[in-house]
């Protein structure tokens, strides 16, 4: 696969983690003092995994598994909110399969499926759109779900239908924007971190100019990484490198597809679809102020929430975000204060068939990634 | 006379209509012995002393009903052959049962039908009995076939996951996920198209093939729903070993990782229909491997693996990047990843 | 994860609604040009772009690429020297 | 372990789902011999020199899967002991494929599960292996299930409908309809309520016995879906010999006839599932009927018609009024008939 | 059963058919010169097929089958109707199990079913109404077939859909009236018949006195009958008693269900809910004036002609009734001239599996019955 | 067929609605008495109405039935008497 595997050779990663670790070494990074760079993205967090990369940097250096997972930071009452609408007689809902699973306090998409549910997978928004066009008899509505990655698609195809004037289309819209919870965890004062990666896809959109306040404001080096695991030592080295050198800058070592100000044309649906909500509430997180999008206005003829009148605003929403669950560190874990095996629920109450909280639940989040890929329980052993 | 296109509920009523079917379309073919409520069979390898009987059953319920490399009921004859020759057994009766949607096209039930007919004869097996339901329409989604397969287990042959021993070597015979990416690209409802062929194909003389030149062979599994990975974890619980795997030398086709990178998928939990794992004494490894190279249905063979002392019950991979992970069953349904 | 996956764009399938197949290892997929195109769709066959849920997000800079590839094949040979020093080393120290 | 209360797609995956779902709610009640992809088998009554294997399979699909009488499994179990048990054969294996919906609740496959336990039991037949897949909201009707059966048949035996001579006796072991009656009666959409049971119910036990009375039973059917008026068409046809039945001695209950006039239906037609029809030579017929009265499922038994030299292939009834109609094979389904 | 088994003794059916023997000889009646007696209904004809009393009546009387089986005389348009209204999404459509297997051009409703037509089987139009109640974002259509004995029936059910405001309910009315094709056979001059048996479960609805023009204008007997086997004979004696004695007049041996005025409160019903159409089309027969029955304009919320704008003075709609298919001579079956196996299309071309025409579609139909009790196929051996 | 059938009115359901339960040889099912009621639903009740697409509609005059029934009786018994008649002069025929 072009542009995939050569960023997977086993020998540049040797060399790779060969001058990881002289960089550890020479900052005095041990495994009771290490070094912790924040990959922001589920990818990353993925890919860190899927490759043993953890296990195989240098023990200074400790990865700590950022909020950038949309399915893990989707909150239980969104989720209700889906099942709401799915339920509705005449609606055909379609998701991405990530948000199948995620537990809502009436359970999942799945069992909302298995109730009876019209509930389909889809790969693309526009083929949510295009069963819109082929059922005019239902309601088709989609579930805008992701970062500002995805965020553009949505956008494109609500403009595509507005353009096409389908009327039984809209969007649950559920997208939110990465540098938000990146600023409140770099406000917390029990912050650990140390430096970043910066998800690559998002960047592809936004460019990397948004990170600029976490050199410029918070002194911390931020590197915007490619998904291939020679991306992300690459990276990781990166950051070792402005942290040896006492800077700290927005670099870029996904060059190859993202442009320094990201895809203008994305940039623009964007504004011309999505306003700011003034909070949105993450999983795990709380409230975050400004942190999430929303139709505006002019395209509420697609905007699920006012078509069936749920979401922020609706009658009987309860205002405060759901607490976690009880016993979950989900919050300690994904600031980077604990790792998921000291958790007291991982594996014991909270599984990736029963999760209990929200990095259990996409096998992106920090905790399913550590039970799938047997980190934890082969360090148990 | 069936003068019918489609199948209406009339057609599974228990009148003309049924018997009409029936007869037109299923016995026609297959050819039972005699119209009896059950078939009456004789085989003098049943009544070799020490011989056993063995017997298996799967329902296909695959979606779509035709697709690149086969249809409901070539799966369905070879599942259940594939399902006895992994036992060591060989295949001799197979039972077809049809739950058929109201609004079936006849002319897909005469080609499942056929296909069924032809797979059987080539694996040297008889469709000795069968039955048809109708449901109504959303009842059932087109076509449903069971087959129940019925064979001999030759005096003093015995494959059990329980007899893989550490250092027992693992064998494929061929490329992983072909019917599971085949499978899902050909649904449509992704939008992805390929030139992928399930891998679809009756095992029962390839079984025999390497257990002539491996009687040593230990225990065989063929890795169907839940992939390589369902059908190796249960091997290394059974036998109470460690089972330890090799990204690198996975035989995969391109078009499976690719289409695995699109939907963030697995291959090691793609089904499979026609590839089954093996494990054999080291020694016997280079035979029972040639004799699979040797037929088509194992030209793409390989050494994947083997049991080893460590972490028994558990099944392990070095990744092509040098890591080591562990492929655990799946949780759930695997599940396209993509936002 | 905002999967994202290199493609090349191999047709056009509706120009004026920009759509065009993409491949990935031999896999297509129709996707939307709409964010990446500029002048006319057909300029962009046998690119390769960024695919993301159905649509070409990002074209792919060749160059960058190369110039990101050079640089850890340089890594990776000094690597090879390094490796071949080391086992010589070793077999040195072994043999004494 | 289990938790759901609700079969998802998850529990056919082919991951630890799956797995749970079979172990605890299949394996853990059907206690089938070994845990391979195929169930391996001996029985000394297979290898006596002119025995002969049976083999019959058929797919339940009954709505609703619970009902007065019975459920899915219990008729899964009976109907292909009786397939068997009608061709003289003695049930010895069973095997079991259920297709589930998503959303079916696993409180219910743990009632149907355990009603197969216990009539198997009853029945001294094994369930030895089977199989589960699951199938999304809409692409099944909750449940269906196939059960295949193996049994042997004695040296010497050999019941077939080719062999009814005219004179012949035919024999029913009890009411007829009452399953299709009750059936119909639960569904509700017809709002109708009764207080009927299906006579569900294996006969293998009945047959043996019948067997052992009257050695020279010519053959056998039991009369499922088409009712009486099938089986009887269909012996008429394989004897080609006349079957004549008078409609002053069939068996029926009050209900039934009370349904059927409500509805438009002819009870001949009616489904039973525990009712079965044979013919003995005309000397054989007391002892025959007295050994099914003497055992609950023959309890209803009557004579109800003989075989005849006229009209071969046709079957005739006396009717109650004095006149003579013929008893035809269904046309299409028989729908209710209001207007 | 109670008030239906006493009625089935054997015992008086042969006092009986012995009356009624001596009656036909007294008469001169022979095989070759019978006394034809129309029984109107096809519950009669069934009757008469289920109880052979066809062949234990004396041979000098002929049994003439006539239209009164709502089934058989369904045109092949209005089925076509029924199927498009059936296909529109979102529409139960809900018939008796009668109507099912009655061909349409496009084949039958089973057939429409078959490909996904969402079509049940009520058994009562309460039950239709109910689905309606039930299924609030599905339009419930109930396909009103029968005559005066089932149309107060379905008017009853939409008085109280008005009365409850159940907007998702509506009839496809195809109520027709026995009196307007009896007249219209009586004109023919080609009319072989003696006498007629009544509906009896008509009358129950309508009295008896619809039928005084068959004795007053046209000088035939005609006795209303129950449908058990002994009140056909009785009914059978009656007429001959009539001819016997040179009279002529509407006589009910069907006094125990039968009111001589008929019912008042199905009569208001009907009245308020129905008008008269200027014609229908009865398959077989052609338009007949004033013999089909329509809703209201002031129910023209619960009727489905109007909500889907099918049906007569639909556009586009054939204003020729369907011509018979070809070889089909069930005109000449129905109006008397001929026997069903004397059709050439009988159990050639024409089966209850393929029905050809009116005659075979329903198993009250004379040709069905004739097949489905062998009297055709016993007599050609 | 206007298939209609005897029931008897053995339960009021639902007498705001004029809604019943009739039975038929044991089989039961909800009826509306609209075509019938003339006081009270209860009035009803034990008695038998012609049944036909869940509506009574019509109720059955006993005293009619019986009237029918034993002039159907009466003729019964003659017949018995003929056919006896009949059997008693064969016989003796045979006998002779
Ligand atoms: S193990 Fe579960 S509860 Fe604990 S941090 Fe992880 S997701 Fe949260
Ligand atoms: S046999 Fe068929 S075509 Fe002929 S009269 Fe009867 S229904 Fe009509
Ligand atoms: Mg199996
Ligand atoms: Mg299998
Ligand atoms: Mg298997
Ligand atoms: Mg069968
Ligand atoms: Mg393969
Ligand atoms: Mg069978
Ligand atoms: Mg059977
Ligand atoms: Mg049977
Ligand atoms: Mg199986
Ligand atoms: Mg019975």
């Amino acid at each position: 696969m072009k542009y995939a595997a050569e960023f997977r050779d086993p020998t540049a990663a040797r060399a790779l983690l060969a001058r990881i670790a002289a960089r550890a070494e020479g900052l005095g990074a041990t495994r009771a003092r290490p070094i912790r760079i924040m990959e922001i993205c589920g990818g990353h967090t993925h890919a860190i995994f899927r490759y043993g990369l953890d296990r195989l940097v240098h023990e200074g250096i400790e990865f700590i598994h950022g909020p950038g997972c949309p399915v893990c930071v989707l909150p239980m009452a969104r989720v209700d909110e889906c099942i709401e609408i799915a339920e509705r007689p005449g609606v055909i809902f379609t998701t991405f399969g990530d948000a199948m699973r995620v537990p809502g306090r009436r359970g999942s998409l799945i069992a909302a499926r298995a109730r009876g549910a019209d509930i389909r997978m889809v790969y693309s928004p526009l083929d949510a759109l295009e069963l819109a066009r082929r059922n005019p008899a239902h309601e088709v509505v989609f579930f805008g779900l992701g970062f500002e990655t995805t965020t553009p698609s949505t956008a494109l195809t609500i403009q595509a239908a507005a353009r096409e004037g389908i009327g039984n289309f809209s969007v649950f819209c559920n997208h939110i924007t990465v540098p938000e919870p990146i600023r409140v965890l770099l406000e917390d004062p029990h912050m650990v971190l140390d430096g970043f990666i910066g998800p690559g896809h998002v960047s592809m959109v936004i460019g990397i100019h948004p990170y600029d306040f976490i050199a410029q404001d918070f002194g911390k080096p931020i590197v915007v990484a490619g998904f291939e695991p020679l991306d992300l030592l690459q990276s990781v080295l990166m950051v070792l490198d402005q942290i040896a050198e006492g800077r700290a800058a927005v670099e870029n070592q996904y060059a190859r597809v993202v442009p320094e100000r990201g895809n203008p044309v994305s940039l623009a649906a964007m504004a011309d679809v999505y306003e700011r909500r003034p909070s949105f509430e993450w999983r795990g997180l709380g409230e975050i102020d400004a942190s999430g999008l929303r139709i505006r206005p002019a395209y509420a003829a697609f905007d699920a929430e006012a078509k069936f009148g749920v979401g922020y605003g609706a009658p009987g929403r309860p205002a405060a975000p759901e607490p976690e669950a009880e016993g979950c560190a989900c919050g300690a874990v994904m600031t980077g204060r604990m790792k998921p095996p000291a958790c007291p629920a991982f594996g014991r109450g909270c599984t990736p068939e029963t999760p209990l909280g929200a990095l259990m639940v996409s096998s992106e989040g920090a905790c399913a990634a550590y039970w799938q890929y047997g980190g934890a329980r082969a360090a148990a052993e | 006379m069936l003068r019918d296109t489609h199948v209406t509920l009339a057609h599974g009523g228990g009148g003309q209509a049924m018997r009409d079917l029936i007869e037109e379309v299923f016995t026609a073919v297959f050819a039972p012995p005699g119209m009896e409520d059950q078939a009456r069979l004789e085989d003098p390898r049943l009544t070799v002393p020490g011989a056993r009987l063995a017997m298996t059953t799967d329902g296909f319920v695959v979606t779509p009903i035709e697709f690149p490399g086969g249809d409901i009921g070539k799966i369905a004859v070879c599942g259940t052959i594939n399902d006895l020759a992994v036992g060591g057994a060989e295949p001799l009766w197979l039972s077809a049962a049809f739950i058929i949607e109201e609004g079936c096209e006849v002319a897909l039930l005469r080609r499942v039908v056929a296909s069924m007919a032809a797979e059987a004869q080539a694996a040297g097996v008889r469709i000795v009995t069968g039955d048809t339901k109708v449901v109504g329409r959303g009842a059932a989604d087109g076509l449903f076939v069971t087959t129940t397969g019925v064979g001999v287990i030759p005096p003093g042959r015995d494959l059990a996951a329980g007899r893989i021993r550490p250092g027992d070597v693992a064998i494929v015979n061929g490329p992983l996920g072909d019917h599971g990416a085949a499978i899902l690209a050909a649904r449509g409802d992704l939008a992805l198209s390929t030139d992928l062929r399930s891998d679809c194909a009756a095992l029962g003389h390839l079984m025999e093939a390497v257990l002539a030149a491996a009687p040593g062979v230990r225990a065989a599994r063929d890795a169907t729903r839940g992939g390589l990975a369902a059908a190796l974890n249960e091997m290394a619980g059974a036998a109470g070993v460690g089972i330890e795997i090799d990204e690198a030398v996975l035989p995969l086709r391109a078009e499976v990782r690719g289409l695995c990178e699109i939907l963030g998928l697995d291959p090691l939990y793609l089904a499979n229909e026609g590839t089954l794992v093996l494990f054999v004494p080291p020694e016997e490894a280079p035979a029972a491997l040639a004799a699979m190279q040797a037929r088509p249905e194992g030209a793409g063979a390989a050494i994947i693996g083997r049991a080893t002392e460590t972490r028994p019950g558990r099944v392990e991979m070095q990744t092509l990047f040098g890591g080591r992970r562990i492929v655990d069953m799946l949780v759930g349904e695997q599940l396209p990843r993509i936002c | 994860m905002c999967l994202g996956i290199p493609g090349q764009i191999v047709a056009i399938s509706d120009a004026a609604r920009l759509m065009a197949v993409a491949e990935v290892s031999g896999v297509r997929r129709e996707v939307s040009l709409a964010p990446v195109v500029e002048g006319a769709p057909e300029d962009l066959l046998g690119r390769w772009a960024l695919i993301h849920v159905g649509f070409a997000m990002s074209l792919i800079d060749a160059e960058e690429a190369a110039r990101t590839l050079a640089a850890l094949r340089d890594l990776g040979e000094a690597q090879e020297t390094l490796e071949a020093m080391a086992a010589g080393q070793a077999a040195l120290e072994g043999r004494a």
